[in-house]
This record gives C-alpha cells, structure tokens and sequence, in this order.
C-alpha cells in the first residue's frame, strides 16, 4: 500500500470511530444499546458513502462494500429461498415427520408424490458437477423451458396481443349527439372530456400510432415507398414514447436520491430536522 | 439420445401447459409447475452458491489481485447463510419468520443489505443525468424528437413549465406545458407503448414455439459427452 | 327460450313490484316508522336456484336468487343476505354474507366428492328469513373450456401462421428478412474487441430461466459465441441466476464445440453473482470498470439496473449492443446504447442470427400475427367510429363480435 | 423591511453558484469541449442537497386541475360535509400523503365537516397518524363528531363502495371508536353518499380513486375530487371534468395545492409543506438536467459547423 492510501484509510477510519462516539451519544436518551445502534448507523452511513464514490471512480472503499454486498445477499437469497420453498413449499408435502420438525402444517394431498420430480430433476442437475453424467443436467433445463414456453405462449397472446388490440377498438369521430357546434370545436383545446378536437385528435393519434408502429416492425419487407413511409412515422411514435418515459422517469429518480441524502443528513448528521 | 431426451421434454411439457388453459381438470397444472421450477432453482443454488465460494476462495489461495476483498465477500456469505439457516436471535421458535422483526437475519438486512441497495438505486439520480446530457441531442430528425419529447415532460414536471406559459387561456390549456406533458403521456405515448407490447407477444409466441418444436435448441448444448 | 322469456317476465313483475314498493314505501314512512319497520317480518327471497358452475373443474356451484320483495332502495329494512350450505345433507354452515340488492354468489368451496343443498336467507338487524332449501346438487368437472373457444381460435391462427411459414422455409421457399441494424453491428463489435485484445461482456438480464427474455437472451449468446470462438476473443459472463449460469455454460460450451475449438472454453466464461439485483449490479459495475470489455452486451430482462449498467458501459468506452422487452427500460438503452434491440426484435435475434430457412421462416409467421392485429384494429376502429357516430346496428354488432373475440 | 430567511439565504446561494457553474461550463462548451460526466454528478448532488439542507421551496402556481378542487373546497358553504378516503399503503404514502395533509387542513379551517375513511386495511393506521400528528395540533378548537370523525378502515373493497353509496351506516354501523353512527352529530341526515357535498379519494392503487368514481360518484352525480400517484395520474384525466372536478397528481399536484393554500392563509403561512418540499430538489435537479441538454446541443452544433467548415 502506498502513503498517500494509507493516509486516506487512516482518516476514514478515525471519522468513522468520531462519528461511532458521537452518534453513540446522541442516542442515549433514545436506545439502550447505544453504542451498538451508533455503530450501525454509522457503518450504514460509511456504506452510502462508500457505493457514492464509485461515481468519481473506482475505488478500495467501493470494493469493500461491492464484496460485502456479494456476500451477503447471495446468502440472503439462499436462506429466504430455503425457507420460502424448501420448507414452505416442498416439505409440508413430502414429509409429515419433517413438517413437525419445521411446525409447518403437514398438506395432505393425493398427488403429493409429484412433488418428488422437482426433487428428482434438483438432484438430475447438480450432475453437472461429474464428467460422465453431466448431460442430465440438461433434462431439468428442458422442462424449465417447456414450461416457460408453454405459459409465457398463452400469457402474452392473451394479455398484449388480444387486450391490446381489443383496446384499440376506439371512434374516430366524436360521439352521436355530442357535436357542440363548429365554433366550440375549435375554441375548447382543454384536456379535459369537454374539448372534442383534442379527444379526437388523441384518438387518432393512437390509432395511427399503433397501425404505424406494428410496420415498423415488420421483418419480411423491405421499408420502402408508402411502407417505407408508414414505418417512418412509426419510428417517430416509438422516438415519443422512448423520450416521454424517460421525462417521466428522472423525477422518480431524484427522489431516490432525495431519500439517501436525507437519511445522511437527518438520520446520520442530525443537521437536519 | 443426450439431445432427444431433452428435447423430448421440453415439447411435452410446453404443448401440455398450452393444452392445459383450455382443459379445467389440468387447468391449475401451470402453478404446480411454477412450484417445481422455484424447487429446482433452489437445488441451483447449491451450484450458484458453491461457484461463488469456489471463485473468491480460489482468489484468496492464490493471493492474486484484490484477494482481501474476496475474504470480505466469503466472510460476509457465511456469516448470513448461518445466521440465516439456524434463526440466530429471532424473536421466537422454530416456526417464526426468518425475517421477523429483530431477529439478526433482519437486522443485517436493514443496516447492512438496505443502505447499499438503495445507495446502488438512488445512483440513478446521477445517470439519469448524465445519460440525458449525452443522449438528447438533435443529430437527425429521429433523435429530435426524442429529445423533444422529454424536454416537454421535464419542463411539464417542474414550476416552470407553468412559468412559462401558464398564461395561455383555459380554453387552449392543452398547450400549457404541463398539460400538454399530460397528453403526450396519454396519447402518442400509450401509442407507442401498444404497438411494442403487440410486437413483443408475437415475439414471444413464435419465440415459444420455435423452442417447444425444438427448432431453437441452441440451449442444450452438444452431442458430445459430458 | 321458453325458459328464459319466463325468467325475463317474472324478473320484470319482481322490479314492477320493488319499484312499487319503492314509490310507497319511500313516502309513507316518517322516522318514526323505521324502527317499527326494522322489526318488521320481512318476504324470505325466494327461487333460489344452485345450478353447477359450467366448464370448470367440479370446484364451483353458481347460486341465483331473487331477492325479497322488501328489499327497497330506500328505507331498505334488509341489511344482509346470508348463504348457507349443507355438504352430504349435514347441518348447514353459513359460507357467505352478502349486502343487500345481491341476487348472484359463486360457491368456489365444493368439490365432486360431495353433494351439497343451500337455503338464502334475508335478515334485518333482528329477524332472519330463510328461503327454501336447494335440492341436492353435485358438482360436475367438464373437460374442455368452451368459455376459451376465442382463445383457442387465436391461438390456433397465430401458430398456424408461424407454422406455415416455417414449414414452407423448410421446402426451400425464399425469404427476405430486412436488415436489423443492432445485429448486423455484432460481428463488428466482436472484431473489435478482439483486434483492441480485450474481452467481452456479456449479460443476460437480471431474470431467471422462467423469463421467456432469458432463454431468447440465451439463444442469441449461442449465436454470438459462435463468431466470439472463431474470432478467438475472450468472453467473460457475470449471472444472477444460478440455473442461469448452468443454461449459460451449457450454451457456450455447445458454440465452442460447433466451432470445433472445445478446448478453449472453460467454466470461468460465466460466474454466479447474486441473486439480489442491486448486489448484482455493484459487482458487474466493478467489473466493467477493472476488467475494461471492448463490447458489451446486455439482452435479456433488465429493470431498474439498466441504466446503472449501460452509463458505466458508456464511461469505459465500449461498444454496447442492448436489447429488451421491458418497455420501461428501452428509453435508457436507446438513450446510452450503441444499438438496441425493440422488443420484439429481441426475440427475432437468434432466428435472425442463425439464418436458417426454417428459423426465418419464424420471422414471416410474425408478421403474418402483426398484419392480422392490424386488420383488427382498422375494422374495429371502423366499427367504433361509425358505431359511436352514427348508431347504426351493423356495426353496434360488429363491434360488440369484436370486442368479445378478443375478450 | 426586507428579512430574508434561512432558505431564501440557501436558495440565493444555491442558484448563485449553480448559475455560476452553469455559465462557466457554458463557456467551455462555446469553445467545443465536452463535459466530464464527473461535473455533471456534481451539479445534480448540490442541486437535491442543497434544498433540502436549507428546506428550500418554489413557489407553485396551481394548474387548473388542481385549482380547481381548492376553488371547490374554499366555494363550499361553512359546515358543508366532505368524505376524504385515504386509499393508500406507507409505499406511496410519500407521494400522496401531503395531500392528504393539507387537504384535511383546508377543509377543517373552511369550517367543514370532515369524515375519514380509508379502505386500505394499512390506511387505518396512517388514517391516525395524519391525522392526529398532522392536522389536529393545528386546529385544538375542533371537535371530533361535530367538526370530524374518522370512520377507519372497512373490508371489501368495492363491495364497501356499493353500499355506502346507497346506505352509509349499513357500512358503518359505528365509527373507529364504536361510537354509533347515528349518534354522531356530522351524520345527521346523512344516509349515503349523496349527502356529502365534496368526496375526495386519495390513493393510486385499487381500490382507490378509480373505484370510487366508477361505483360512487359518477352513478350518483356527486362531486368527486381525486389525488393520486404519478404513475397513474394520466388515467385519470379521462375522466376530468365530467367526473372528476379536479386531479392532484403525484409530488407536484400536492405541491402546487399547498402552494395556493399557504398562498391564502396567512395562519398556515409558515406550516411544514412536505409536497413543496420534496419539489425543490425535484425541481432544481429537472432544471440542472434542462440546462445540460441545452449545453449538450450547443457543443454538438459547434462541432457540426467546425466540421462543415474543414
């Protein structure tokens, strides 16, 4: 390690204890294990740090909290997925003896021995780890994928394909009755139910915007002349919507950081109220 | 064989879980499955996890390059999977949740797993930033509008898009920013939006018959042995 | 017919009645009155009917009843239905209570083992009256879902269309397939990462294997491994799904192969990270930056991390090649991207890639499922205009024909 | 006399050097250089910091939508009885809970009659708190059953939305503390939801504003003021102004309300305004990023014209 390194190591390293003392003073009235909860807020605080500073570049304290981070939510996933399936799931169907252990409710039931074949196809795949019955491995794989297949085939062609479609099913003209007369038309540009020309001028827009977007997306033809033309328009669409969600996503995101920065400040620095 | 199997499987399972959404008796047959998979997922861990542990340990042998910071990762893995697995300080038996209130399973996760994790998200708020300074400027007609677009419903999002044009009249709203931020949302947007999800199931169904037919097999690997 | 005209008129006497006792009722009673009402008999409901719930597995009995004729919209002295079952003629058990007005309950507690008898009841905040019990009835499971027909016939036209298609490719029928700009970008960005001497990334999204964009994801990494084996460059793959990685590996392993160079693939090309998507991000992030890829690729599922892992591509100067069918997601790729994949170009890659007849033929099938979407909503949006315009009954039909085909 | 504040002092400060910044970064795009991304980090930390250190606050001024719910409640005679259902989780508790806030404080201090209800099983608790952490302190002359009353949480869904639209005490036999219904002054001649003169459903998910619209107000025609979270805010402008008289939507909506309420109230001028708050770095930050694209584009087409001209 070079001087300069260990200097900045050393520095952190004292704030971190100022801030231990500090914050573990302040807390007295509130915890009894003052020191204990000082300590937490402060090693949260110098993680909040740490993962900011990848922003000017990368850095030991970044590493630190990256490999910490690896750590421990692969560990976390482990454990909740043992609980939640294992035990919630697999085990109250397979095993009385075993449920008393865990004292989760035994669930009888007359196909319970399917529940071995997920069993069976768990044990098939960790045959990867030898040389000559590795290819079993690949049976698991196989009926992961059918099954993906099957469910996500009728999931998407009834909920994007027909909804959506189904959707788009929309007048292009105002409703009978409704025609407020000529002048009404063009004077009420309100986004509000009560300005005809901008409902109508919406529903056109969806309209085109659908029937033009689909073309772009057409493989088999070349996009040329009035095809060409439609697809065109259809990029256009598509350039709006990208640019529109991604307007409305940054003020999501600010408050992200919003949150952060008041839990530095508020809850760890206490400059705030 | 190695190939046909597998192959097999995945044409029996797919066609029976399309089969099943129109046959009550087997209907719930697509859930149970879900079930499996989340099972053998489970068994994957043991693979996933042991790779894991394998790559940093290794690192830590060999003392290559940052090997300290491996020990930090399989320190921190086994301290959670221990205090995970036995329910080292939960409040109760056996039987109360692993992430119960006050048990060190939950106690890791709010001061240690919570900062970083929202700290990661929140660097969001920087990206945006600097991906839209690079990203939304008028090099052809098509980037534009794009920028366009987001220009309006940033300005429609702050005090200023009322600012400035707050003073066109009730009966013209619509071209008051914010408003016009609105319909942009509501009308070419969900255009967009729909004629993507559109595409993206047919996608999704040739995509899913392409594997059930076992003409897209590129997943199962080769005819050779192990 | 018959049956139905007489449910009609008897039902029309019932509301004739209830909107009698409506204009009566209403009226006549001052405050004082209500209380004497409340305890007040009532009339029980009564032609309570327990018929079983059709095209189901046997799990559900639907019951329908016609409510008492004191329950008013005003001054309603009714404050409940309550719906009791017997199962194998035991003692009856309440299993549902309803607000006043309800004529309609849908039992989903029976199964065919038993037979089961119901009574309704209509009760006042101090007087309960039952209606006469149900005969028994027996729940049926029937085997095929006729409720789904429009489904079916869906799916019956969009996979004929893919089929046809893949099956005249495979006689040898000529395709043509436009260019995709992001694809054609690949085999460049390969070249140059070998020719820059360092590696690639690759990145299949945050999903596990149960995310049809994972396996698409997967089947284009054994496309591009393919070029990557020949080109000799070195491919490196951090993963968030343990089945991930061993679908991964499998997939690698299988280019290699193909490209007859098996021994320069090894394990270490993909790596399990964690299955915690912002964890997963750190470390890929770290990665990038130490490891330095020419190229990177992100297909697959992606969500919030996006953005993370498409900046911290841009700022080390890689080339990045996205793709996804996440709508959220696909303003960021495009704003910090190279190229990117739409939707469902994802899907069409590895057909694409592979340039075999009957993967193309695919392709086509697509397209035929976009035209009939389009023909279907120009005619739908005829119908609801002219419809809404103007009224007339041809089109009123079409459209509800339409809009219950793609119920 | 001019007395300037602590956050004014913040916000002259800020905008002094975020100006300054800006300018200077502005020079160096004239001259055709590109930005460090690292500068750009900086701006858009100093520009969410920096407000909510000196609890910075814009002015908004309210758009029509939103203005049009306060006419509404300020319109409405003394004593009028307004429904407010609080739809809503802690999830989306910070995009919409300000609203809720300032909401209840126009109504109580116009003089109304408030009821609370939520049909969130987790409104209940947050029904308590806003109301009892937020409003009340500031109006200790209210009294509850005759001023407010806060009905609690009720199971069902929209199956609570159909009766109450037709008999509200067969819903409610008796309020959060079992008090009995009729025995509450507010309820008196109160038989459903006709007889209230203003609902307002704060929320964003189901069941929430669009429910209450569908089963509620719009069969019985009676006015409905909704507030929701961004996300769904565009669906709901179908409905204005023929069902809904008014839509606060997300941060900004609650804002711009809060806005035109201390704006009138020389009582509530200096109350805590959490919508206006979390708008300043929302603000300051969209505005910074605004001033990036600008600077973004003039560097391209100064390098476009360079390069024409070689």
């Amino acid at each position: 390690m070079r001087k300069s390194s260990l200097m900045v190591l050393a520095t952190v390293a004292t704030l971190f204890i100022v801030s231990w003392i500090f914050k573990g003073i302040a807390l007295e009235d509130i915890y009894e294990s003052n020191y204990l909860q000082g300590f937490l807020l402060t090693f949260s605080a110098f993680l909040t740090l740490s993962i900011m500073s990848f922003l000017y570049k990368d850095n030991p304290f970044y590493k630190f909290s990256e490999h910490l981070f690896v750590g421990v939510s692969a560990a976390y996933a482990m454990v909740v997925g043992f609980w939640t399936t294992i035990v919630g799931n697999l085990v109250p169907r397979l095993s009385e003896s075993l449920s008393n252990f865990f004292q989760i409710p035994y669930q009888e039931g007359t196909y319970n021995f399917f529940y071995y074949l997920p069993v069976i196809f768990g044990l098939m795949l960790l045959m990867r780890l030898s040389k000559k019955h590795g290819w079993m491995s690949r049976i698991p794989l196989a009926f992961i994928i059918g099954t993906t297949a099957g469910l996500n085939f009728i999931g998407y062609l009834r909920s994007d394909f027909t909804n959506q479609i189904a959707a788009t099913f929309i007048p292009l003209l105002g409703a009978a009755g409704e025609w407020k007369g000529i002048g009404d038309f063009f004077s009420n540009l309100s986004l509000s139910a009560g300005g005809q020309l901008v409902m109508m001028l919406s529903n056109w827009v969806i309209f085109l915007g659908v029937f033009c977007g689909l073309i772009y997306f057409f493989f088999s033809r070349e996009h040329t002349g009035l095809f060409g033309k439609a697809s065109r328009v259809g990029i256009w669409i598509l350039m709006i919507t990208f640019g529109a969600s991604f307007g409305y996503t940054v003020m999501g995101r600010i408050s992200l950081l919003v949150g952060r920065i008041t839990f530095l400040f508020k809850d760890w620095l206490g400059i705030i109220s | 064989m190695r190939r046909n199997i597998p192959l097999a499987v995945t044409f029996v399972v797919g066609m029976l879980l399309i089969v099943s959404v129109f046959l009550p008796p087997i209907e719930t047959i697509g859930e149970d499955f879900g079930v499996f998979f989340s099972i053998i997922a489970v068994f994957a861990f043991f693979l996933g996890g042991g790779n894991l542990i394998k790559v940093h340990f290794g690192k830590i042998m060999k003392k290559s390059n940052d090997w300290e910071f491996s020990l930090v990762t399989v320190v921190g893995f086994f301290a959670m999977l221990i205090i995970g697995l036995f329910k080292i300080g939960a409040p109760g038996d056996i039987s109360t949740s692993v992430t119960a209130e006050g048990s060190y399973f939950q106690e890791m996760f709010v001061y240690l797993i919570n900062p970083l994790q929202s700290t990661m998200y929140a660097l969001l708020a920087f990206f945006v930033a600097s991906a839209s300074y690079r990203a939304f400027r008028a090099k052809n007609r098509e980037a534009t509008i794009l920028l366009v677009a987001a220009f309006i419903i940033l300005l429609g999002r702050t005090p200023l898009g009322m600012m400035l044009t707050g003073w066109i009249p009730e009966s013209f709203s619509i071209f008051q920013v914010p408003n016009l931020a609105v319909w942009i949302m509501n009308s070419p947007n969900l255009a967009g939006q729909r004629a993507i999800m559109i595409g993206i199931s047919l996608g999704v169904v040739a995509m899913s018959l392409r594997l059930i037919l076992g003409i897209e097999r590129t997943y199962l690997g080769g005819d050779d042995k192990g | 017919m018959k049956n139905s005209l007489a449910d009609r008129s008897s039902g029309g006497i019932i509301c004739a009645a209830l909107i009698t006792i409506f204009f009566f009722s209403g009226p006549l009673h001052s405050q004082e009155d209500l209380v004497s009402l409340s305890v007040k008999k009532i009339a029980p409901p009564s032609s309570l009917l327990a018929t079983d719930h059709k095209y189901d597995n046997g799990n559900s009995i639907s019951l329908s009843w016609v409510p008492s004729i004191d329950d008013a919209l005003m001054n309603n002295p009714i404050v409940a239905y309550k719906l009791y079952r017997s199962s194998n003629d035991t003692e009856p058990n309440l299993i549902a209570e309803l607000p006043p007005g309800s004529s309609y309950f849908l039992d989903n507690g029976v199964s065919t083992d038993n037979s089961y008898s119901y009574s309704v009841s209509a009760s006042t905040n101090a007087y309960e009256v039952l209606s006469n019990r149900t005969e028994s009835i027996t729940p049926q499971s029937e085997w095929i879902n006729y409720n789904k027909k429009y489904l079916f016939l869906m799916v019956m036209i969009i996979s004929g269309a893919i089929m046809y298609f893949i099956v005249s490719a495979k006689r040898g029928k000529e395709l043509f397939v436009r260019k995709i700009a992001g694809l054609e970008a690949i085999d460049e960005a390969v070249g140059r990462a070998t020719e820059m001497g360092r590696p690639i990334m690759y990145i299949p999204g945050i999903q596990d294997m149960d995310d049809v964009q994972t396996i698409a994801s997967l089947t284009i990494l054994g496309r591009i491994t393919r070029t990557i084996a020949e080109y000799d460059s070195k491919i490196f793959m951090p993963v968030a799904r343990s089945l991930v990685m061993t679908a991964a590996r499998e997939t690698i392993k299988a280019s290699y192969q193909a490209a007859s160079r098996p021994d320069s693939y090894s394990d270490d090309m993909v790596n399990y990270i964690t299955d915690e998507q912002f964890g997963y991000v750190a470390h890929v992030n770290g990665l990038m930056v130490r490891e330095k890829p020419a190229t990177v690729f992100l297909l697959g599922a992606f969500f919030a991390e996006s953005l993370i892992l498409a900046e911290t591509g841009n700022s080390i100067g890689a080339i990045q090649i996205a793709g996804t069918a996440r709508p959220a997601q696909l303003p960021f790729f495009i704003a910090a991207c190279d190229f990117t994949l739409i939707g469902e170009e994802l899907f069409a890659a590895s057909a694409y890639l592979s340039g075999e007849p009957m993967q193309l033929g695919s392709l086509k099938g697509q397209d035929v499922g976009k035209a009939i979407a389009m023909f279907f909503v120009l005619l739908g949006v005829l119908a609801a205009t002219v419809s809404a315009a103007w009224d007339i009954e041809l089109f009123n039909n079409l459209l509800d024909n339409l809009n219950e085909l793609f119920s | 006399m001019l007395l300037l504040t602590f956050s004014d002092i913040g916000l002259i400060v800020t905008l002094v050097i975020i100006a300054a910044g800006l300018g200077l970064i502005l020079k160096l795009a004239l001259k055709g250089k590109e930005i460090d991304r690292r500068i750009i980090f900086i701006f858009i930390f100093f520009s969410v910091a920096s407000p909510i250190i000196f609890q910075i606050k814009f002015s908004e001024k309210a758009t029509a939508v939103v203005k049009s719910i306060y006419d509404k409640i300020d319109n409405l005679p003394e004593g009028s009885k307004i429904l407010i259902s609080f739809d809503f989780d802690p999830a989306m508790a910070p995009e919409v809970q300000p609203m809720a806030i300032v909401l209840g404080r126009h109504a109580l201090i116009k003089g109304h009659e408030v009821v609370f209800m939520s049909l969130w099983t987790t409104g209940q608790s947050l029904l308590t708190e806003i109301i009892n952490e937020y409003i009340l302190p500031d109006f200790p002359e209210k009294q509850e059953f005759i001023d407010y009353v806060t009905l609690g949480f009720k199971a069902g869904n929209e199956g609570v939305l159909k009766v109450i639209a037709t008999d509200f005490k067969k819903m409610f036999p008796v309020d959060n503390n079992g008090r009995p219904l009729d025995s509450i002054p507010i309820f008196d001649g109160v038989k459903s939801c006709s007889d209230f003169d203003l609902v307002i459903s704060i929320g964003g998910g189901k069941p929430g504003p669009k429910e209450w619209i569908l089963f509620v107000t719009d069969p019985s025609n009676i006015p409905m003021a909704v507030g929701v979270a961004a996300v769904i805010a565009p669906q709901m402008y179908p409905y204005y102004p023929a069902q809904v008289l008014g839509i606060m939507g997300g941060v900004k909506g609650a804002a711009e309300y809060e806005s035109e309420f201390i704006g009138n109230y020389e009582r509530f001028k200096d109350m805590k305004t959490p919508g206006l708050l979390t708008m300043g770095p929302q603000t300051l930050a969209h505005t910074v990023i605004m001033a990036f694209i600008i600077i973004g584009n003039i560097i391209y087409f100064r390098k476009r014209k360079k390069e024409a001209k070689s």
